[in-house]
This record gives structure tokens, C-alpha cells and sequence, in this order.
């Protein structure tokens, strides 16, 4: 089948369907009409949608944890945890890494030997294997909304198999959980599995039935610059719409310059539901996700704190719909139940404080805006043109070209010519434009840009910078200043690192 | 004559940053950097180095599974013939804290030259990589 | 002698001094030539004003904790502790509660009693029982700038013994460390004496050696409206200049409102610049400090590093030269020297994250800062007019009308009838004006916001919003919001008290 | 006829928000306060309490010191002749961390007629108040 941005015939969707359903034993008699009975008694607050409007409509940003285990009874303690415990607003499943690579024998070997050892040997939970029943009992076990959360190329079953659980939104697109999560996966292979995806959720909204769809902002999570993750996001919500999804939240990781993420963020809203407007996708109502960040994190669980809290403050402050959660564990990997709730707790707190408070319009940030909103529509107009106005053959041969171009990315399809810094304030600019498409005078902003931080530092504009500021979090800065520097960059340099 | 290294992500593995750090890194010193990228299975290291001539493997492992994935490579480097094949292995290598000393000395006994904590300076594996090919000092 | 702002002549001075040297043994042969050549050895880093004259020229934002216990050994230690496993940048003594009553008999017994318990019984440093050389102990013990930090009306013979030993900085004030600190203490009794210590750094400053102070900014902690704590701070420091005191750091106490605390900070410099230079002082060098959240705290630890952060972020947006820090224990009291270092390191790794970043200009920021200015600028006026022009007289007569006055202190001398609550995005207002000499403008504004509130809310304008407030923070919220609300005030409501 | 009670922080104690919040609740609840601050003795209470013909003392404290600070104030008020005076306290009773019952035992084995824990609701008090003087609910 030849890739095109169209939505999938019923036809078409029922015969891929069946292939689908056969992927494993879990998927066999999935009844869509009696889904849809199941969904319609869903209580309102229990619906993704619904929550998330109401946030939207009464200025108020939701917190939500990462959190999955293999076993059901295990993982509903967990998530009830973090809701009494924690206060989320939002319930996730993360799904774990065999799933994501349609691996379901060995999740089958996962959940066994977690019977077992009375702990999880998986990283998430394994949605496939334990099927709509599995799913469903989790979902009527918690009392929120619940999401799947993943990094999964081929999500076709487990979306069929969550939906019809009642989990009412889903995490994921054919850029986002491929650039980021494969090696060697084909963009037709995932933008066609992800079009499934958005269809089974556009079925559902023709029967009544909203259910929330969230491509992944932060992809790598590492120096990602505004636009790029911008421009991805928003060509998998126009993807997405294609298939009659109605209601998508759009989301971005945490840069760490508060103007550039507040920027960024509102800049996504704005310019994704004016394309979605132009491209005549009506009635999507689009929110919004800030990621707090994303890369390394400090050891030390005081200073994860600071970080957690100004990934809450610039949420806030940002007025995104709702914020994804780190825990003062981040350092170490999967976070104990009670690391993730104090993660929580510190946003909610911060949130809530911050509740009456949105960032006040300055010229540095309506200028942060403009140029990200600038450089977001060179990188589509021209995916559009090489995909001949078709937006997914854009996608595919903008990958081949590097006119989307994901650093630090795994993907073979990805170009990885594009190279990321950070200026002297701490916002990330282009500092190598590999082939992305941008104008001379945004070339030029870029490129002053970063000329200053040189010129701070007594250093080249350089790659060097950007594995300087790969590890500078995780360290305890922003930006990763040079060994060798100038007097200025010297003084401050001896009192960051005065204790190290 | 340029010494080319063998560099990759072992196993299940899809983090890629260090990875790409790592091939900047050694590239700048000079040397041929064969980057098999991550997800990379002990038989590509071990083709990729006979295809290539290649002195040394440098392998990260960041998801906790490395010892998993790194058990029995040495003796199928021995019985590929790549019998003085470097073997350098660095990143978050057991699941969960552990004694860095204790997990050094394992990753020892299973035949690797070098062993590197998480958040080690790519510098240091090159000054090593340099001694241990008997190169001379940079300038 | 009747009171006056007037720099005391050094005979004046003098005579004062032997009276101040004998109310204590350790005052005893405190020689002030032989204190001038140890302060002049004292390397530049283990001094106050040269630390945050680089701070302030770097942009740079220091971190000082709170901490003091009874002896001298122990003292030591839990400094050296806040500088290594914390990162201090500035360190502190605070002083215990008899030494502040001038109760030296009873400190006696406490440091006895410590001694003993091998615990400390005191809840500080008992500086003025330890003497010049106990103090000295602790200054050369330590690698950082140190200062005193206590709450002392008569400080006399504490500031004589601590810039004795090289304590470089001395916190305190006529006004600061009297309304917020005592009940009956006369404020003609307390600005003599503060005149004597500031007096007594002039006579240092006349002798080239710069010695730091700090009045106290946040007052009671508690709602009190930016411009009443400004004009006190203000005032404060044209006090201080005139008897020579060269190195001032005005404070102020976190609201909670970011844009107002930008604002009032800023505002704070700006203006008392500007009073400094109209006053004809030259050459003060003036710097600020910004305190985290000073009123009731969370029980939770999570919750309260929140807390703790969005303070540190506030101070670093604002360019505060230092901000002084929280802890997580701080709903308990006294924390270890553990949960101190907690602090400070989440306050540092907030600081480092925005070292670079400050809040940009807004409309909103630029109107907040006119109307703290215009306020303060209302207050002083009308104090220099009730002291026919003397600032000192002024202060006094202002007390007594009213027209400074501090919400919720314990002295007679404060009339208590300006009450303050928050409008309805969490800026502190004035809600009953009391007797303070506003404009009509000024009322009018106050009293719009606080109406805004009121109609969100659905109830009046009335006391009980200051009590909800009071307690708002320390519940989880900044702004205290009523049990009986709107249909809007009631569906936030039932979000942020959802996990209640 | 009017009931009156005297209010205060006891000791050297100088909290005075909690102060202030009581003496407005109480006043609004119909009660006369007299406030007699904070920083205060035992004498003071007492002599306030003669002057006013005070029915209550509302003693609050929030520095850790309450318990050397209340000690015989009940055989104190005994002495002066109030019999009957209603004790009520409140706040940070004692140092650090410790168990509520145990605290409100003590308190109530002191003579104090209610106890109440940091961060009460001022009309917990007033309620209890009007039990104990016997007074109508309010409409």
C-alpha cells in the first residue's frame, strides 16, 4: 500500500484489522461495537478528554507520573499510590520495552518470572499480553483517567487492546515513538501503523466516543531545538486529524531557558491550531504537555528537586494543559513508588501556588516566539514541497533530505547532520544547520547567537559545545562552560563549581 | 596507519547520545571510527571488526542489562580469530546501585580490557586506547 | 540625648561605648585600634562586602542559610557542614533568644545545661557569651564571609564582639529587630541604639575597613504588602548612612506573586538608590537579599522543596545578590544541619539552572513596580513631614499614627490597623489602609484588586481573606480560598483540594 | 451580659499572628477580648483575668517552651480565688516532633480544661467555648 496522508477507508481499517488482531492470542473477537457500549458509560471523570478540557477551560496545568509494573494487581497499587499518595490528576501505564518491540513472548517469560521473584523483571507494563481484561481491570480499579505511555513503532494491538479497556488516550505517532526508539525501522512502516492508530481512535469519535491522542514532544530529550520538536509535533497532530482524531494534546520537553520553553510552548498551540485550521481539520480541540526535563539528572536528590520544580514552574507559568513528572530518582532509573509520589507532590505544590500565575508578555519572549514560529514553518513548507503537498511523503523524504533532522537520534533514517547549543542565555540554537531549510536572516540569528556564547567563553562555536552542554544538568548547570575560558566565564566558573 | 575502533550500543539498547559523543570524540583523535550505532548485537560488533581490521570494540551499555549482553563476547572474539581485540565497556552496566568495584572486577574476569564507570570523560578511554596500542602522545 | 539623625560625634560614640562595654565581662577591653589592624588582614574572600560586590558585578545570586547552636566546637562544625555538604556561599550565626532579650545569665545556663546534655539547649549562638574570642574561634575556623543574624532591639555589645573577631556583616535595625521582635521596647530606644552600631561600622568604614548591613527586610513574614516593608527598609538604610555605613543590603520577604516580588525587589533597589543619592550619601554601595517564603510551611518535605525552589527562582529572575535559604524541616522548627544543607543545595542547583536568566521586562512588572514606588514614596513623605524633615523623629511619629505599620506585630508601638490579603492572582494588597497616608489612586487600585478577588470568590472584601491567606501556604495554595465560592472559585477548589 | 477572655502568647514568646486571628474570630464570635499580647507572664494572665472578671484565658504557644511556661498556672489561678476559670491551650506545646494524645494528656493532667494541636481551627475553639460556658448556638 503506497503511504498517503488520506484517511483509511472503513474498508481498508477493517481489513488491516484483522491482520491486527492476530498479532497475538489477546486480540482475538476485540468487538468494537461493544467497545463502544463500554466507553459511552466511561464517568466523566475518568475521561482523558473531559479532564483535560476542563483544565484547559479553568487555567489550571494537570500533573501526570511516568509509572508501569508487569503485574496488574501490582500495578494498580502503584497507581492508586500515586494518586493518593502522590495527588495526580492523571494516571499513566508505561509500557514495557518487549512490548514496545512487539517482543510478546518473552513479556509472556517477564510476567512469569515476576510471579515468581514477587517483584517486576519488566520496566513497564505489559499491556498486549495481559489483553482487554487485564486492562480493563486496571482501568476499574483506579479512579482517573489512564494513558498509555510507551515508545512503541508498531502500536496497532495495543491501542485496539487499550481503547477497549477504557483507557482513553494514547501517547505516541509515527515520527515521535520511531526517530527516538528504532535503529532500523522504515517512517512508511510506523507513519502506516501510527495512521491505524488515529483511525481506530477517529472510528470511535464518529460513534460519540472522544478519546485523547498525544504525539511525543520531547523525542531524543536531549538539546532538541523548540522548532524542530515543534514542527514533528505538529505534522503528527495534521497525521493524526487526517484520521478524524478529534481531541490532541501536543507536547514539548523542557529546554531550560524559561523564556524559550514559554515561548515554545505557547508558540506550539498557536501555530499547530492555525495548520490545523488551514489544512480544514475542524473542531480539534488541541492542549497542550510540558515535559519536565528530560536529559541527565544530578544524583542528588536535593538538587533533583530544584530541577523537578523549575520544570513545574515554567509549566505553569507556561500554561500548558498538563506537565509529565520526574522523581528525585531520575539519576537511577526506575523510581520506588514513593520517589515517584514526591515528585508529585513538589509539582502539585508548585502548580498549585502558581495556579493564578502565567508569565506576562515581555519583547524577549513575543521575539522567541516569532523565530521559533519562523523557523517551525520553513521545516514544514518545505516538507509539504518535497512531499508534493502530500504531508506524509513530506515526512518521509524530509528524513531522507535532513530537512527534519533529530539529534542525538538512533534512527538510520535520521540524518543526524543538524547539530544543537546553547546560547549564552541558556536557550538552544542551531549551531550546524545540516540541510534544514532555514532563511538567511534566521541562519544569521542562530549563528549571532551562539557567536556571543563563544565569544563569553573565549572559545570556537564548536561541537565541543554541545557535549558540554549534553552533561551540564547533570552536573548542575545549564550550560556546559569550556575547561579553558575567559576572565569573566573564569570568575563565575569558580564559584559554580567552588564545592565540586 | 589509522587504528579503526569498532563502536556500538550493545543489545536492547536504544540510547543513542553518548554513543554519538563517543564516535565525535574518537574521530577527533584520530582515529577510524566504524560507529555500528545502538541496538547492536554481540555478531555485528564481531563482523564489523573482521570487515574493518579493527583494534579495539568500544561498548556502552546505559539500560542495566550490559552484563547480560556482554557475557561470552571474548571467547567469540577468540573464535572469530580476533584474538587481541581490545574490548573497552562503559555506561550504567548492572540494574540498579552497586559497588563500582565489585562490577569492574566482573566485567574484568569476563575478559574486557577496560571498564568505565557512567559519566566517564571520553579523554580518559582515549589516553587509555593510546597506551594500549602503544601510540605516541598527542602534541 | 534626644533622638535625631544625626551622625554621633565620635566623643558621643565614645562615652556611649564604655557604658555599652561594661554590660557584660566579655565586653571588657575591646579595643578598637587593635580591631582595625585584625580586620585589616582578613583575607578578601572571608569578607562580606567584597563577596557580594563580585556577586552583583557577576550577576550572580548567593546562597546563605540560617544556623546557630550554643557552643562554639558544635558551631563550627554545623557551618563547615553548610559550606561542604551544602555549598553555602555566605554564612551566618544566628543568635539565640536570650542574647536577643540581653539575658546573658540565662545564656550562661544554656551553655552549661548544652555542655552537659551534649546537645544544644539553645536555639543559636550565644555570641556575647562566647566573646571576642569565642567569636574569633568560629570566624577563623571557617573558609566564608560570616555574618549575624538574630532579632536583637538593643545589639550594641553583640555588634561590638562580632566585627571584634572579624564578622564582617551584622543583620538588624531600629525598626526590624524592634516592631517584629519585642512588645514593649520603645522604637526612640532601639533606633539610638541601632544608631550606635551603625555608628559603630562608620567609625570601621572611617578606619578603611568595609564592614556589611543588612536590615531586616521580611518584618513579621506575614502579608505584609511590599511597599510598607520597603519604605521600612528604606528608611533603615538612610538611617545606617547617615553614621557612616558604606556596604548596605536591603531585604525583602517573598510574597509569592513572582511578578511582585520582580517588582518589589527591583523597586527596592531602584528607589533606596535614589533616597541614598536625594539624602546626599555618596558612595554606599548598596546590594539586596531576597528571602524565601518566611510564613508557615507545608508539613510535607516534597511539598516544602517546592516551596523552597520557587523561592530560589524568584530571587534568581529578580537578581537578588543573595537570597537567604529554607529548609525542609521548616514546618517543624530547628532543622539538622542535614536537612539545612538539603536546602541549600536545592536553592543552589535553582540558582546555577538560571544563573543566566533574568525575568524580562512586562507591562504588568513595569505597573507593579510604579506602584510600589508610588506607595513607598506616599509613606516616607509623610514620615519626614510628621519629623519636621528628621527621618529618625519622623520613624517615631510615623509608628504612631499609623503610617508605618506592620500587619501582625507584636509591639505596642505598631497601631495594627492596615490589615493586607492577596488579590486574585496572589499579590499582596492593602485591604484595610488603616492610617496610611495613600492617594486616592493608590486606594483605588488596592481596592479593585482585592473587589476582583472578592467577586471570583463570591463573598466581600473583608478580614477573613487575610486569615484564609495566612494559612493558605502552609495548606498547600498562596491565595486562602473560602469554603463557600462561586461555581468557578469551587471547581478549582475541587481540584486542588481533590487528594485532601 | 457579655463573656469575656483574655487572650495571650505566654512566655518569651513573640508569635503574634495566631494572636491576632484569634482575638479577631473570638471577637466576631461575640466574645470581649482582651488581648494582653504577646511575651506574657502567668501574672499577667492572672491579673487580667481579675481586672475583667474573665470567664477564660485563651493561652496560646508556638515555641516549644509551653510547658515550662504553663506549669501551676491552674494552682496560681486557684490561689487568686478563680475557681472556675476555663483554661484553654494551643500551638507547638512542646520541642520538636512528638506524640499528640501524650501532649494533650499532660496538658489536661496540668489542670487545662482543652488542648489543642498546631494548626486548629479558631471555631473548634469558640464552639467548645459556648459547650463550656454553656451559651445558645448560634443562629
Amino acid at each position: 500500500m503506497e503511504l498517503k496522508n488520506k484517511k483509511l477507508s472503513m474498508d481498508e481499517f477493517l481489513r488491516i484489522r484483522q491482520e491486527v488482531l492476530k498479532q497475538w492470542p489477546t486480540g482475538e473477537g476485540i468487538d468494537l461495537e461493544a467497545n463502544v457500549a463500554y466507553l459511552k458509560q466511561i464517568p466523566e471523570h475518568k475521561s482523558f478528554p473531559a479532564k483535560l478540557r476542563w483544565a484547559k477551560e479553568n487555567g489550571i496545568t494537570l500533573a501526570q507520573p511516568r509509572a508501569g509494573v508487569a503485574l496488574i494487581e501490582e500495578h494498580i497499587e502503584l497507581l492508586n499510590f500515586l494518586d493518593k499518595e502522590g495527588g495526580a490528576d492523571l494516571l499513566p501505564s508505561t509500557i514495557d520495552s518487549y512490548t514496545r518491540q512487539n517482543k510478546y513472548n518473552e513479556c509472556e517469560r517477564g510476567i512469569t518470572e515476576s510471579r515468581r521473584e514477587g517483584r517486576s523483571l519488566l520496566n513497564g507494563f505489559p499491556g498486549v499480553n495481559h489483553g482487554v481484561h487485564g486492562c480493563k481491570k486496571v482501568f476499574e480499579a483506579v479512579n482517573l483517567p489512564l494513558q498509555a505511555r510507551h515508545g512503541t513503532p508498531d502500536a496497532r494491538l495495543l491501542s485496539e487492546i487499550i481503547h477497549a479497556a477504557g483507557w482513553t488516550s494514547n501517547e505516541g505517532g509515527g515520527i515521535s515513538y520511531n526517530i527516538p526508539y528504532a535503529k532500523k525501522v522504515s517512517l512508511e512502516k510506523t507513519i502506516t501503523d501510527w495512521q491505524y492508530c488515529d483511525r481506530l481512535v477517529g472510528y470511535y469519535e464518529e460513534q460519540g466516543i472522544s478519546i485523547n491522542r498525544e504525539p511525543f514532544g520531547p523525542l531524543t530529550g536531549t538539546l532538541v531545538p523548540p522548532s524542530m520538536s515543534n514542527a514533528v509535533a505538529i505534522i503528527e497532530a495534521l497525521l493524526a486529524a487526517e484520521q478524524g482524531v478529534k481531541n490532541i494534546t501536543v507536547g514539548y520537553g523542557q529546554c531550560g531557558n524559561i523564556v524559550q520553553d514559554v515561548a515554545a510552548i505557547r508558540a506550539l498551540e498557536e501555530q499547530c491550531n492555525e495548520y490545523l485550521t488551514a489544512f480544514g481539520y475542524k473542531n480539534v480541540y488541541l492542549t497542550t504537555v510540558f515535559h519536565q526535563w528530560m536529559g541527565g539528572f544530578p544524583q542528588d536528590e536535593s538538587k533533583a528537586f530544584g530541577v523537578i520544580s523549575l520544570g513545574a514552574i515554567a509549566a505553569s507559568l507556561a500554561g500548558a494543559t498538563k506537565v509529565i513528572v520526574k522523581t528525585p530518582h531520575e539519576a537511577y532509573g526506575v523510581p520506588t513508588k514513593e520517589a515517584n509520589a514526591q515528585g508529585i507532590r513538589t509539582t502539585k505544590m508548585v502548580l498549585n501556588l502558581l495556579r493564578e500565575q502565567k508569565l506576562p508578555l515581555s519583547v524577549q519572549q513575543i521575539n522567541e516566539s516569532r523565530m521559533i514560529k519562523a523557523e517551525t514553518q520553513c521545516i514544514i513548507d518545505k516538507v509539504l514541497e518535497l512531499g508534493d503537498g502530500d504531508l506524509a511523503v513530506g515526512t518521509v523524504r524530509g528524513f531522507e533530505a535532513g530537512v527534519l533532522d533529530i539529534p542525538f537520534a538512533p534512527s538510520v533514517y535520521n540524518a543526524g547532520k543538524m547539530m544543537p547549543a546553547r546560547d549564552n542565555d541558556g536557550a538552544i540554537r542551531y549551531l550546524d544547520f545540516g540541510n534544514i531549510p532555514f532563511s538567511d536572516d534566521i541562519k544569521a540569528f542562530n549563528r549571532n547567537k551562539l557567536e556571543e556564547r563563544a565569544e563569553f567563553e573565549g572559545r570556537e562555536v564548536d561541537f565541543k559545545m554541545t557535549i558540554d552542554d549534553v552533561y551540564a544538568v547533570s552536573k548542575g548547570n545549564l550550560i556546559g562552560r569550556p575547561e579553558v575560558e575567559t576572565e569573566a566565564a573564569k570568575s563565575i566558573k569558580k564559584y559554580l563549581y567552588k564545592t565540586e | 596507519m589509522t587504528n579503526t575502533v569498532v563502536l556500538g550500543v550493545i543489545g536492547a539498547d536504544c540510547h543513542a547520545v553518548g554513543n554519538k559523543i563517543l564516535d565525535y570524540a574518537f574521530s577527533k583523535a584520530g582515529f577510524n571510527v566504524v560507529n555500528i550505532g545502538v541496538l547492536s548485537s554481540q555478531e555485528e560488533f564481531i563482523s564489523a571488526a573482521e570487515e574493518t581490521g579493527a583494534k579495539a570494540m568500544i561498548i556502552s551499555s546505559l539500560y542495566g542489562h550490559g552484563e547480560i549482553d556482554c557475557r561470552g563476547l571474548r571467547e567469540k572474539c577468540d573464535e572469530a580469530g580476533l584474538n587481541d581485540m581490545l574490548l573497552y565497556v562503559g555506561g550504567n552496566l548492572v540494574v540498579g546501585k552497586r559497588d563500582w568495584d565489585e562490577v569492574k572486577q566482573k566485567f574484568l574476569a569476563m575478559g574486557f580490557n577496560r571498564v568505565y564507570p557512567p559519566g566517564s570523560d571520553p579523554e580518559q578511554g582515549i589516553r587509555d586506547l593510546r597506551d594500549d596500542l602503544k601510540l605516541p602522545k598527542p602534541e
